[in-house]
This record gives C-alpha cells, sequence and structure tokens, in this order.
C-alpha cells in the first residue's frame, strides 16, 4: 500500500550534485579562513553555523531528504530531536550545578 | 450459551493440525538456524530467553537464599556480589529486555499487520545470533570468575576498583545491544512499510503500538549505552580519564550517559507487556479497548516522554538541584499515560462478557501488580521522598513489581493467550489457571516485604544486613520458593502440551486479530492469500458476521 | 506533619515503629518527609482501591455467565479527560511538596555544625572540626544543624541514615553535603547505600546522638589533642604554602585571609565564591583557578595529599578569617593579619601530614 | 470468485510472477522493498547519530572545563592535513552521489568508476589520517601509552605550539590535554572505522557493478550505501571544526 505513491523516484541531476559539492568546498575554505580571524566568543559559533550549513546540504542533496517523503523527513528530524535532548539535558546539570567550573 | 468460557475447539476426534505450516516445511537443524521465517526466529528466541530466564532465576534464589539469614554464611560477600550483577545482567539485557519484542512481537507483528515477514528477514535472524553470541560471552565471563560491579556499572568501581570480568561483560551487553537496536529497526520498518491493505495506522491492535513505541526507544536509546561501555572497556584497558577524576573526567557523564539509555530501557521492557495486556483483556471481555486512540498515544507519550527524565536515577549523586527539578517534574509526566492505561483497561471490562481462562488471569495479575509498581515509581521520582527511599530495598521492591510482576505477567499472559497459535494446541487450562495463581501468591509474598525493608532503610545489595530485618527476609525468601514453583509448573506443561494438548484450531479464543484469521500453526507465508484489512481493530461484531458467512457459505 | 494532627500522627509512626514496620523519626526533617509519605501512601491506595474495585465488580457484574452479549463501547472522552487530569493534579502536588523537601534536606543553614565525612572501601571516616576522628561512627548532638561535607577517596559511596530520612552520595573528586537536625538521643544505623565493592555491605556503622551534654563529655574524651584547623595549619606550613600564600606586596600567591566565602575574580574573568569545594579545586587543579593578577605557577598538589589532608588544609583556610591563632602570630599592624608566615615556624614540618596520607592515586 | 479479496489476490499473484529476481518474497512490490530497505537505513543512521552523540556531550563539557588544554592541544593538530582530508572526503561524498545518479540512470562504466574514484578517496582520507596519527605517536600524544605533556608545559620545545605562540601550561592543565587527545583519538578513530567498513562494502560493491549488478533497475544498495556514505562524510563535517578549527584564533 505505501509502494504507490513513491514510485516516481526523484533522480538528482549531476548538476546539481556539481553545485553543492562546489558550495561544500568554498564553506571549507571558508570555515578554515574564519578560524584564523579573531572573533572571540564567535569562532566556534561560525565554525559550527557552517558546519550545520554543510551537513544540511549534503543531507538535503547528497542524501535526497529534499526529495523524499514526510516520513525520512520526519526520521531525520528525530535523530536531530533525541541528539539535542541527549546533549541539552545533560548540560543542563552541568551548567546549573553551584560548585560547577562553567 | 451461557457457558463460563469462550473457548471454541474444533471436535477434536476429527481435528488435525495442519500439514503444512511453519513447522513442518523444513526438518532438521539448520532449517532452523538458517531460516529467515520471523516465526521461526521467534521459536529460537523463546527457546534461548527462556535458558536465560532460568539461569537468572537460579541466581535468584541464590541470591534469597543468603538472605534468609543476616550474616553472609552461605557464601563469601565477594560471590553474593557476582551473584546479583549477574542476576541482574542476565535478567535485564537477556531476558526482559527481548522477552516480548523478540518471541511474541517477532510471531505476531507480521501476522497482526497482514505480512509475510518482518522487512528484514536476514537482518532478523543476524539480531538472533547476536543475541547468542553476547548470551555465551556474558555465560563465559559468569563462568571465568563473573563480574561485580552491579548491572550499573558505577564507575569508578566498575573502571578501576574490581578486577572481574568486565571487558568481557561489557562487550557481551555491547553486543546484546545491537541485537535489540535490530529487533526494533526491523518491528519499525515493518510497521511503517509492510502493513496489509486496509491496515491504517488506527486499525493496528495495540500490540503493535507498544512495540512501535519500544523500538523508537531501542534504536535511539541504546547506541548511547553502546557508547558508555566502549568508554569504560577503554577506560580499563588504557586508561582514558574520561570518567576518572583522577585525570580530570567526570563519574556522573557515566552516570548520564548510562541511564540514558537503562532508563528509556524500563520502558522498553514494559511497553510491549502493556501491548499484550491490552490484547488479552479485550478477547477475554469481548470488547474493544475502551479509549484505543488514547492507550495507542500513550504508548507513544510514554516512549517520548522516556527519554526526558533519566536523571532522576541520580537525585542523590549531586547533580544540580535545579536538574533534579526538571527531571523530577517530567518524571511526573511520564507517570500519567501508565495511569491512563490503566483505568482503560479496568473500564475495558465494563458491560463486556468476561471469561477467566489463564491469559485473562495473568492479565488481572498484571493490573494489580502494574498499579502498584507504578505508584510506587512516584515515591521515588518525588525528590523528597526518593531522598530516603533510594538505594534500599524499596527501589528493589518498585522495579520488580513493574518488571516482574508487570512484564512477566504479561509475558506469561502473552505466551498462554497465542500458544495456540504458536503451536496448533492447547495448554492445560486447569492446571495453568493454578499456577497463575501460585505465580500471583509468591510473587506478593516475596517483594511486598521488600517495601516495607526499604521503608525501614535497609539498602539494596547487601550481602548481610541488621538482624532486626530478618523477619521481612524470610518472609520474601519464603514467597521466592513459591514464585519459582510458578514459574517452573508452566514450563512443564507447556511442553506437555506439545504433544498432548487438545487440538486448538484456528480461533481458539475468537479473538479479532488478523493473527487469528488463519490456520493454527500458521503457513510460512502466514496467510494463504494477503488479507485485506475491512474492519477496525478488536471488532467482534465484524467477527460474528464472518462466522454468520462461514456457516452460510458451508450451508 | 506534627502540626497537623499531632496525636494522630505520633500514635501511627509510633504503632508503626514498634511493630518494625516503620524507622525511628529521630531528626527534624523526618516528620516532614513522612508526611509527604504518608500522602503518597494515601493516594496510592485510593488509587489501588479504585482500580481492584473496578476490576472485581466489572468482573462479577459483567462474567460471561451473567452478561452473555458485550456492548461495545467506544469510549468517553470525559472519563479519559478525569482519569488524566486528575493524577496528573495529585503528581504534580507531590512533585512541589517533594520539592520543598528536597530542597530543604540539601540547603544547610549557614549557623550548622560542619563536619566532613570521607568514605573509602570500605569505610567510613569522620572528621569533626575540634579534631576527632571517627571510623564508621559519627557522634553528634541534638538540636542543632549538622552539616556533614562528603567525599569519596575511591568509588562512589552513599552516606544514609534512614532514622534522620537523609542520604547522599560521596563521590570521588568533588564535596558533596547534606545536613540534619537530631531530635532524639540514640543510636542510630548508618549504611552505605551505594554499592562500592567486595565489602559495601560492612560498610556500616551508626550515629549517635547526644544530649548536648554527653556530646561534650565525648567531644572532651575523644579528642586528638590538636583540632582540624591546627592539623591543616601545620600541612600547611610543611607544604610551605606560606611561601607564596602571604600578605607581602610581592607575593607570588593571593592572600588567603579572608578569603573563605569571598567572591574572587578569576584570571579568566568569571567570579566564583570561595566555598569548601573551590578550595579544593583550588589546591588540587590550581591552573583553573588563577585569581585575577597572578600567575599560573602554583604546583598541583593532586595524589600529593589525601582527601582528610585536603579536608585539614580547607578547615585551616576556612578559620583564618576568624581571630583563631592569627592574634598569636600578628606582628605587625598591618590591617590584614599576617599569619601564615609565622604559622610556618609554629610547628615542625610534617608533623600534621595525617598518617593515612597516602593520597588518593592508588590505581 | 466474485469476492473482492480473491480478485484482488489475483491481480496480485500475477504481480507475483512478474517480479524481478532482487524482489524478495516477503515484499509485494520492487517499490514496497526498496521503500522499507530506505527506511531502515535512515533508521540505522539514527542509532549512529545517537551513539556519536554520548563522545559529543563529553567532548562538550570536558572542553568547558579545561578549555586551555583544549585549546593548547588541539594546536597540535595540522590544519593542511585536516582541511585537505576534508576536500577528500567532499570529494568522495561528491563521487558517490555521481555514481548513485549512474545507478539510477543505468550507467554502468560510469558507476564503476565513481565507485573506484569514492574507494580511492576513502583510502588517501585513511592515508592521511594515517600521517596524523602517526605525527601523535612520534610526540607520545596517544592517552595511555607513554603519554607526555612536554608540547604543553615547555611549548618552546615543539614548532607546533611555537607556531601558535602557546603559553607554557600548568602541569595540572597540561595532563588536561590528555583528555584532548583520547576524544580527538575515539571520535576520529570511531569515524575512520566506519570509514574502514565503508571502503570493504564498496570493494564488494565494485566487483558487483561489473557484473551489472546495479544497473539493471535495482539501485536500492546502491542509494543506501551512498546514505551511509554521505552519513560519515557528515560525522566528519562536524568533527573537523570542532577537533581542529575553533581555537585556532588563539
Amino acid at each position: 500500500m505505501s509502494g504507490h505513491d513513491e514510485q516516481e523516484h526523484h533522480i538528482v541531476s549531476p548538476k546539481v550534485y556539481l553545485a553543492i559539492f562546489a558550495a561544500l568546498l568554498v564553506l571549507t575554505a571558508l570555515t578554515v579562513a574564519a578560524s584564523f580571524v579573531e572573533m572571540g566568543i564567535f569562532n566556534p559559533i561560525v565554525a559550527l553555523a557552517i558546519a550545520v550549513v554543510k551537513a544540511t546540504l549534503v543531507v538535503l542533496f547528497f542524501m535526497h531528504v529534499k526529495y523524499s517523503t514526510k516520513l525520512t523527513k520526519l526520521t531525520v528530524g528525530a535523530g536531530l530531536f533525541t541528539f539535542i535532548v541527549l546533549v541539552g539535558m545533560t548540560l543542563s546539570d552541568y551548567i546549573t550545578r553551584a560548585w560547577g567550573r562553567w | 450459551m451461557s457457558s463460563a468460557t469462550i473457548v471454541n475447539l474444533p471436535d477434536q476426534s476429527t481435528a488435525k493440525i495442519p500439514k503444512m505450516n511453519y513447522l513442518s516445511k523444513e526438518n532438521g537443524l539448520l532449517s532452523w538456524l538458517l531460516t529467515g521465517d520471523h516465526k521461526r526466529i521467534a521459536i529460537l528466541y523463546l527457546i534461548s530467553i527462556s535458558f536465560f530466564f532460568f539461569i537468572g532465576g537460579a541466581l535468584a534464589g541464590l541470591i534469597r537464599l543468603e538472605l534468609l539469614t543476616p550474616q553472609s554464611d552461605l557464601m563469601a560477600t565477594d560471590t553474593y556480589n557476582k551473584i546479583f550483577s549477574m542476576h541482574g545482567i542476565i535478567m535485564i539485557f537477556f531476558f526482559l529486555v527481548p522477552s516480548v519484542p523478540a518471541t511474541l512481537g517477532n510471531f505476531f507483528i507480521p501476522m497482526m499487520l497482514g505480512a509475510k515477514d518482518l522487512a528484514l528477514p536476514k537482518i532478523n535472524l543476524l539480531s538472533w545470533y547476536l543475541y547468542v553470541a553476547a548470551g555465551i560471552l556474558a555465560l563465559y565471563s559468569m563462568m571465568t570468575g563473573g563480574v561485580d560491579t552491579g548491572w550499573t556499572f558505577t564507575t569508578p568501581l566498575s573502571t578501576h576498583y574490581v578486577n572481574t570480568n568486565v571487558i568481557t561483560t561489557g562487550i557481551a551487553i555491547f553486543i546484546a545491544g545491537f541485537s535489540s537496536i535490530f529487533t526494533g529497526l526491523n518491528f519499525i520498518v515493518t510497521i511503517h512499510k509492510m502493513r496489509a491493505p486496509g491496515m491504517t495506522w488506527f486499525r493496528m491492535p495495540l500490540f503493535v503500538w507498544g512495540h512501535y513505541a519500544t523500538s523508537i526507544l531501542m534504536i535511539l536509546g541504546t547506541p548511547v549505552l553502546a557508547i558508555a561501555l566502549v568508554l569504560v572497556v577503554l577506560e580499563r584497558t588504557v586508561g582514558i580519564g574520561v570518567f576518572d577524576p583522577a585525570k580530570g573526567g567526570d563519574p556522573l557523564l557515566f552516570q548520564h550517559l548510562f541511564w540514558f539509555y537503562s532508563h528509556p530501557a524500563v520502558y522498553i521492557m514494559i511497553l510491549p507487556g502493556m501491548g499484550v495486556i491490552s490484547e488479552v483483556i479485550s478477547t477475554f471481555s469481548r470488547k474493544r479497548v475502551f479509549g484505543y486512540t488514547a492507550v495507542a498515544f500513550s504508548s507513544v507519550a510514554i516512549a517520548v516522554f522516556g527519554f526526558f527524565v533519566w536523571a532522576h536515577h541520580m537525585f542523590i549523586m549531586g547533580i544540580s538541584n535545579y536538574s533534579v527539578l526538571i527531571f523530577s517534574l517530567l518524571t511526573m509526566l511520564v507517570a500519567v499515560p501508565s495511569a491512563i492505561k490503566i483505568f482503560n483497561w479496568a473500564f475495558t471490562l465494563y458491560k463486556g462478557s468476561i471469561t477467566f481462562e489463564t491469559p485473562m488471569l495473568y492479565a488481572f495479575g498484571f493490573m494489580g501488580l502494574f498499579t502498584i509498581g507504578g505508584m510506587t515509581g512516584v515515591f521515588l521520582g518525588t525528590s523528597g521522598t526518593d531522598i530516603h527511599l533510594t538505594e534500599t530495598y524499596f527501589i528493589v521492591a518498585h522495579f520488580h513489581f513493574v518488571m516482574v510482576g508487570g512484564m512477566l505477567m504479561a509475558f506469561l499472559a502473552g505466551l498462554h493467550f497465542w500458544w495456540p497459535k504458536m503451536t496448533g494446541r492447547m495448554y492445560p487450562e486447569k492446571i495453568s489457571q493454578l499456577a497463575a495463581l501460585v505465580t500471583f501468591i509468591g510473587f506478593n509474598l516475596t517483594f511486598f516485604p521488600q517495601f516495607i525493608l526499604g521503608t525501614l532503610g535497609m539498602p539494596r545489595r547487601y550481602a548481610s544486613y541488621p538482624p532486626e530485618f530478618q523477619v521481612l527476609n524470610v518472609f520474601s525468601t519464603a514467597g521466592a520458593t513459591i514464585l519459582g514453583v510458578g514459574y517452573l509448573l508452566p514450563v512443564l506443561y507447556l511442553t506437555w502440551s506439545l504433544k498432548y494438548g487438545e487440538i486448538a484450531g484456528d480461533n481458539p479464543w475468537q479473538a479479532t486479530g488478523l493473527e487469528w484469521q488463519t490456520q493454527s500453526p500458521p503457513l510460512t507465508e502466514n496467510f494463504r492469500e494477503i488479507p485485506i484489512m475491512d474492519h477496525e481493530a478488536y471488532d467482534y461484531e465484524w467477527l460474528e458476521r464472518q462466522k454468520e458467512k462461514e456457516v452460510a457459505s458451508v450451508g | 506533619m506534627s502540626h497537623i494532627s499531632p496525636v494522630l500522627w505520633q500514635y501511627l509512626v509510633k504503632w508503626l515503629t514498634n511493630f518494625a514496620l516503620f524507622p525511628p523519626e529521630a531528626s527534624k526533617i523526618a516528620p516532614q518527609m513522612d508526611a509527604l509519605y504518608f500522602f503518597i501512601v494515601l493516594v496510592s491506595l485510593v488509587g489501588l482501591t479504585i482500580v481492584i474495585l473496578l476490576v472485581t465488580s466489572f468482573s462479577i457484574l459483567y462474567s460471561k455467565k451473567r452478561h452473555p452479549v458485550a456492548v461495545q463501547i467506544e469510549g468517553s472522552t470525559l472519563l479519559e479527560a478525569t482519569w488524566t487530569i486528575i493524577p496528573l493534579g495529585l503528581f504534580l502536588v507531590m512533585f512541589v511538596w517533594g520539592a520543598l523537601i528536597y530542597f530543604r534536606v540539601y540547603t544547610p543553614p549557614a549557623n550548622a555544625m560542619n563536619i566532613y565525612v570521607v568514605g573509602k572501601q570500605w569505610m567510613w571516616k569522620a572528621e569533626h572540626p575540634g579534631g576527632q576522628h571517627e571510623i564508621n561512627a559519627l557522634h553528634i548532638p541534638i538540636n542543632r544543624p549538622i552539616q556533614l561535607t562528603l567525599i569519596s577517596q575511591d568509588v562512589f559511596h552513599s552516606f544514609s541514615i534512614p532514622a534522620f530520612r537523609v542520604k547522599r552520595e560521596a563521590i570521588p573528586g568533588r564535596y558533596t553535603s547534606v545536613w540534619f537536625e537530631a531530635t532524639t538521643p540514640g543510636t542510630y544505623h548508618l549504611f552505605c547505600t551505594q554499592y562500592c565493592g567486595t565489602e559495601h555491605s560492612h560498610m556500616i556503622g551508626e550515629v549517635v546522638a547526644l544530649t548536648p551534654d554527653d556530646y561534650k563529655k565525648w567531644l572532651a574524651s575523644s579528642t586528638s589533642g590538636s583540632s582540624l584547623a591546627q592539623n591543616g595549619e601545620r600541612l600547611f606550613a610543611s607544604l610551605s604554602c606560606a611561601a607564596c600564600h602571604n600578605t607581602k606586596p610581592d607575593a607570588r600567591g593571593p592572600s588567603l585571609v579572608n578569603v573563605y566565602g569571598s567572591k574572587l575574580r578569576l584570571s579568566n574573568g568569571q567570579t566564583v565564591i570561595a566555598d569548601d569545594a573551590y578550595l579544593r579545586e583550588a589546591i588540587l587543579s590550581p591552573s583553573q583557578h588563577i585569581t585575577q593578577g597572578f600567575a599560573p605557577i602554583m604546583p598541583t598538589y593532586q595524589g600529593q595529599i589525601s582527601e582528610e589532608g585536603v579536608i585539614a588544609l580547607v578547615e585551616f583556610i576556612k578559620n583564618l578569617n576568624s581571630d583563631y591563632r592569627v592574634q598569636q602570630t600578628t606582628t605587625t599592624t598591618d590591617l590584614l593579619p599576617e599569619s601564615e608566615g609565622k604559622a610556618a615556624s609554629g610547628g615542625p614540618a610534617a608533623a600534621g601530614q595525617n598518617p593515612a596520607g597516602k593520597g588518593m592515586v592508588t590505581q | 470468485m466474485s469476492d473482492s479479496p480473491v480478485m484482488t489476490q489475483g491481480v496480485m499473484e500475477a504481480a507475483k510472477h512478474a517480479h524481478p529476481p532482487y524482489q524478495r518474497h516477503h515484499f509485494e512490490s520492487v517499490a514496497q522493498q526498496a521503500d522499507a530497505t530506505n527506511f531502515a537505513m535512515w533508521i540505522f543512521l539514527l542509532t549512529e547519530i545517537m551513539f556519536f552523540g554520548g563522545l559529543f556531550t563529553a567532548y562538550l563539557i570536558l572542553r568547558n572545563w579545561y578549555y586551555p588544554a583544549f585549546v593548547a592541544a588541539s594546536h597540535q593538530l595540522n590544519i593542511g592535513w585536516g582541511t585537505g582530508n576534508t576536500a577528500v572526503l567532499i570529494s568522495s561524498s561528491f563521487t558517490m552521489a555521481m555514481g548513485v545518479w549512474c545507478a539510477e540512470t543505468r550507467r554502468k562504466s560510469g558507476l564503476v568508476l565513481s565507485l573506484v574514484l569514492t574507494f580511492l578517496l576513502g583510502l588517501v582520507f585513511l592515508g592521511i589520517k594515517t600521517i596524523e596519527y602517526s605525527e601523535k605517536i612520534e610526540k607520545h600524544h596517544v592517552p595511555g601509552f607513554h603519554y607526555s605533556v612536554q608540547s604543553f608545559v615547555n611549548p618552546a620545545s615543539d614548532p607546533d605550539s611555537v607556531a601558535y605562540g602557546d603559553k607554557p601550561l600548568a602541569m595540572d592543565m597540561a595532563r588536561k590535554t590528555e583528555l584532548y587527545f583520547f576524544l580527538y583519538f575515539a571520535m576520529t578513530g570511531m569515524h575512520a572505522l566506519h570509514m574502514i567498513i565503508g571502503i570493504a562494502i564498496l570493494g564488494y560493491m565494485i566487483f558487483r557493478a561489473r557484473a551489472g549488478a546495479y544497473t539493471n533497475g535495482h539501485v536500492t544498495f546502491v542509494e543506501n550505501f551512498g546514505l551511509y556514505w554521505h552519513f560519515v562524510d557528515i560525522i566528519w563535517i562536524f568533527l573537523f571544526p570542532l577537533l581542529y578549527l575553533i581555537s585556532r584564533h588563539q
């Protein structure tokens, strides 16, 4: 029953792949360059933001999530969500410890 | 008409077990060891988890025997520590986690959905092999000296202060974890992608909903346990220091990672059991489960909230007070869906037409014991009372009420309920009712005194204890003896029934699930033709119409 | 809680205690915690009764014999809402009540008497401020808030006094604390409740709650000659801490006078309160806690001082804000008494070294 | 015979007889099979996220506790190798994506070429990683194996530290660099393990692809492997800034 609505399997064209590839290389260069600029607290933020953009590009295009069903998108979302729960809820303890080193 | 049973067996003089079925299809050991059939894998699992259950049970017996007297006289404290550690490890990772999902779930989820098999049969078989490999490794480490860290592997005890087989046991649990990941993965894919035509999400039996929720926990929680164990093993071998305060690490980090899995693991263990109870109660009261959607969603709610509460195991370990507030509040929230379920089951009985076969007796046992187990959980989720009650026998009694009183009762309910479908033969009713009763009495006698012991302050994992606790401990040990009898009986009469049990026919309980609309034991491909689901779950009127139709067509 | 119904309450608890079904209430927090405990017991009993009543009455009323044909009912939103909201409400009451007690148990009052407790495999060592040592025992006066500062020198332990309804884990590498105020003199169980290895079940002892007079007698009879702070002072001298930590203008380390409880500005811009935990950290991992304006030159004492040694040092530094010892050594007219340099000459080197000071690195 | 289930069954029977050899018996259609295995792969990747999640959590906490140690230790990593490896891995992801495209459009030689390129790029990545690891071994920066804090207590002795003008760390802080290196080895090692598994499967796929196994319309395996490979790439996309970059400016 689930088969038919997915029949039209989307084939991503090599042009898109090439564009994403180029974008990824540019972003890599950008993040390396940015890492040598003193931005204080923003250094890690910028680095991680660029990483998030890169990862999103890979997920959306190389991994075809942009063209996938809602279920796949939901799966990716669920993974992200649980990851954030693990990190966030653990840190909620560390950040608020009165004796802490934060 | 109004007999006290719904059992509807074919005429025993003419009835025969169908010649073609999943058991008779192929013969020989290899046909079992290389099978891709979910039903055969379920049987393999059933045999292996029963094996581990009785090993774990024997260890429990030794624990109770040692605790008969206040001194540690039966065995050295060291031996006692190894025995309770292995009891916990075997019961949790090798019995409770795979119990209902890998046996009953494996067998019936595809059948309930109207599928021929799970989506990934080879992965399913691989999961069993991983389980066996892990089991053998765990037994090996037990034989060659055991492990005495407790099943919780608390660092830095497990990393620097014991000389037992932590590494082999850790690897065994790591492998068993992957076995459970693969089971969960298979279920999720099957439930999403393999449903028969017409089988919408809200026509699925609640058993399937329970397993869906469990599978989510399995795939998202287990990897975190895996990495925590990898770090423990590395700490022991290389000395990496992430959990070692002397090197700047934080032992509480291990607790976070460990309980991130191990609290949801409790729901991994109980949710499939709740699924079984829904099936049994509905069938034996001839009524659709009261508030089907609420029960279905409460399973998912438990699964989702289950990820937010782990630090309630660490309230007195010195985590931040604000964290305690958050986690205590969320723990209260996760208790609500369990309460919803209990009341929905109770109201399923309302205006039903109830009969009291063995599965139903176990289900009643489950409802009572799980209510107690659940409510005592609230004592521990409340941060104030947790201070006094945690790490005592109160907590031991609490999780045995949930795990043994809840999950094991549910497992036995399900095993009796589906036994005719799995083997084609009925179990003997009278003696099994007796077994259910014995189990219930033995269970209460064993574990209820432990609540009082815990309130009095008797710490858990003690080989010896102050003499004033002895009376209650004697009660507990006496109860354990009765409980042991209660668990041995099913083994005997179920084995007996394989040969001498009455022929069950397709649908002895007149149940509505798709698994009952095919022959017993089923064909390898489950159904002669792929069924089309054209009615809601638990639609007993549909079943009546179906029977009338059959009578009409034969006539 | 005793103010709800003192007579009934005490009668209930006494009765249960006499039948060995309930631990004695021997601290101020105990009746408060028990009130919550019995509240939850009550709610559980009511809930359980409702479930049992429903199941049995339905089983009787609607058994197949009496009620051969089931009536199909889809469900009821009203009922669902009822058994969602009522339990939720009750659970939230328990949550708030429990949190209040939790914070009470783990927030020591300012005037509490501090006793240090070190857990090790498999014994409890208590260090009283007056220098009294105890093993697997704890003598305390009644009617006086006692704060325990706990630490473990190896694995996780848990300090549990059921009669006082308090429990706290002693974990390696960090102080935790708990407090109580005993109300009834007597001898009570002391357990280690966190599994800690082979002799876990022998890591037990007794807590002796004494009347103030008896306590004074006990203090006098079990004194070791020098107080904890004096031990710390000797250790301070033998480690030559005063070589840097003095009040001279060119001192290489910050002065420690009055440092306890004060706000410090660290070189990384953070502000911290110098409490027990901070002082311990600053001794063992100094470079993470450089006070602003000083160079990170202090060596680490990790592995060189035992937990008892650290405790003695902390206690000494704590008391540097009082007149204690300082007046005897003050010779200058500085605003701040310069004590450390003189203190060094106060005791022969290493005399105060704790005999058990093997350090905590034993792997 | 007029019963509708039987009718449907008849249609399904017909469909079954026409099914291609790679369709497993318990699936109703190829589409269902492809869909199910693709979904299974995604679920598997979820478990992978959580597996690395534990390490990321540990990294985050310890980095904040021992910030100077983590800064100094990260200066020991060679940013050239790191950047190069990132480019190599991104390229391999690109060639893998092209491989998927070739399989989908049934270009056999293109598929083989893409897979071989991916395979080689994967090897190059591991080769560079080996060089980086051996640098660490030479400097005794492998935690647990004669770990030396020389570069951190006395940065003048180490050109890598000199390049960033590192100040000497106090002994207690210098020892915490071991934690950084442990996390470095654990995270990159776990990542490299995934690469090794991926390369092994790639080798098998190249064989099968040459026999035309993936250019007959049955592309699920290539697609699913592609998902795995891209996922491994994503892990690196996060490891690279966290381990190599975010402390470069100091």
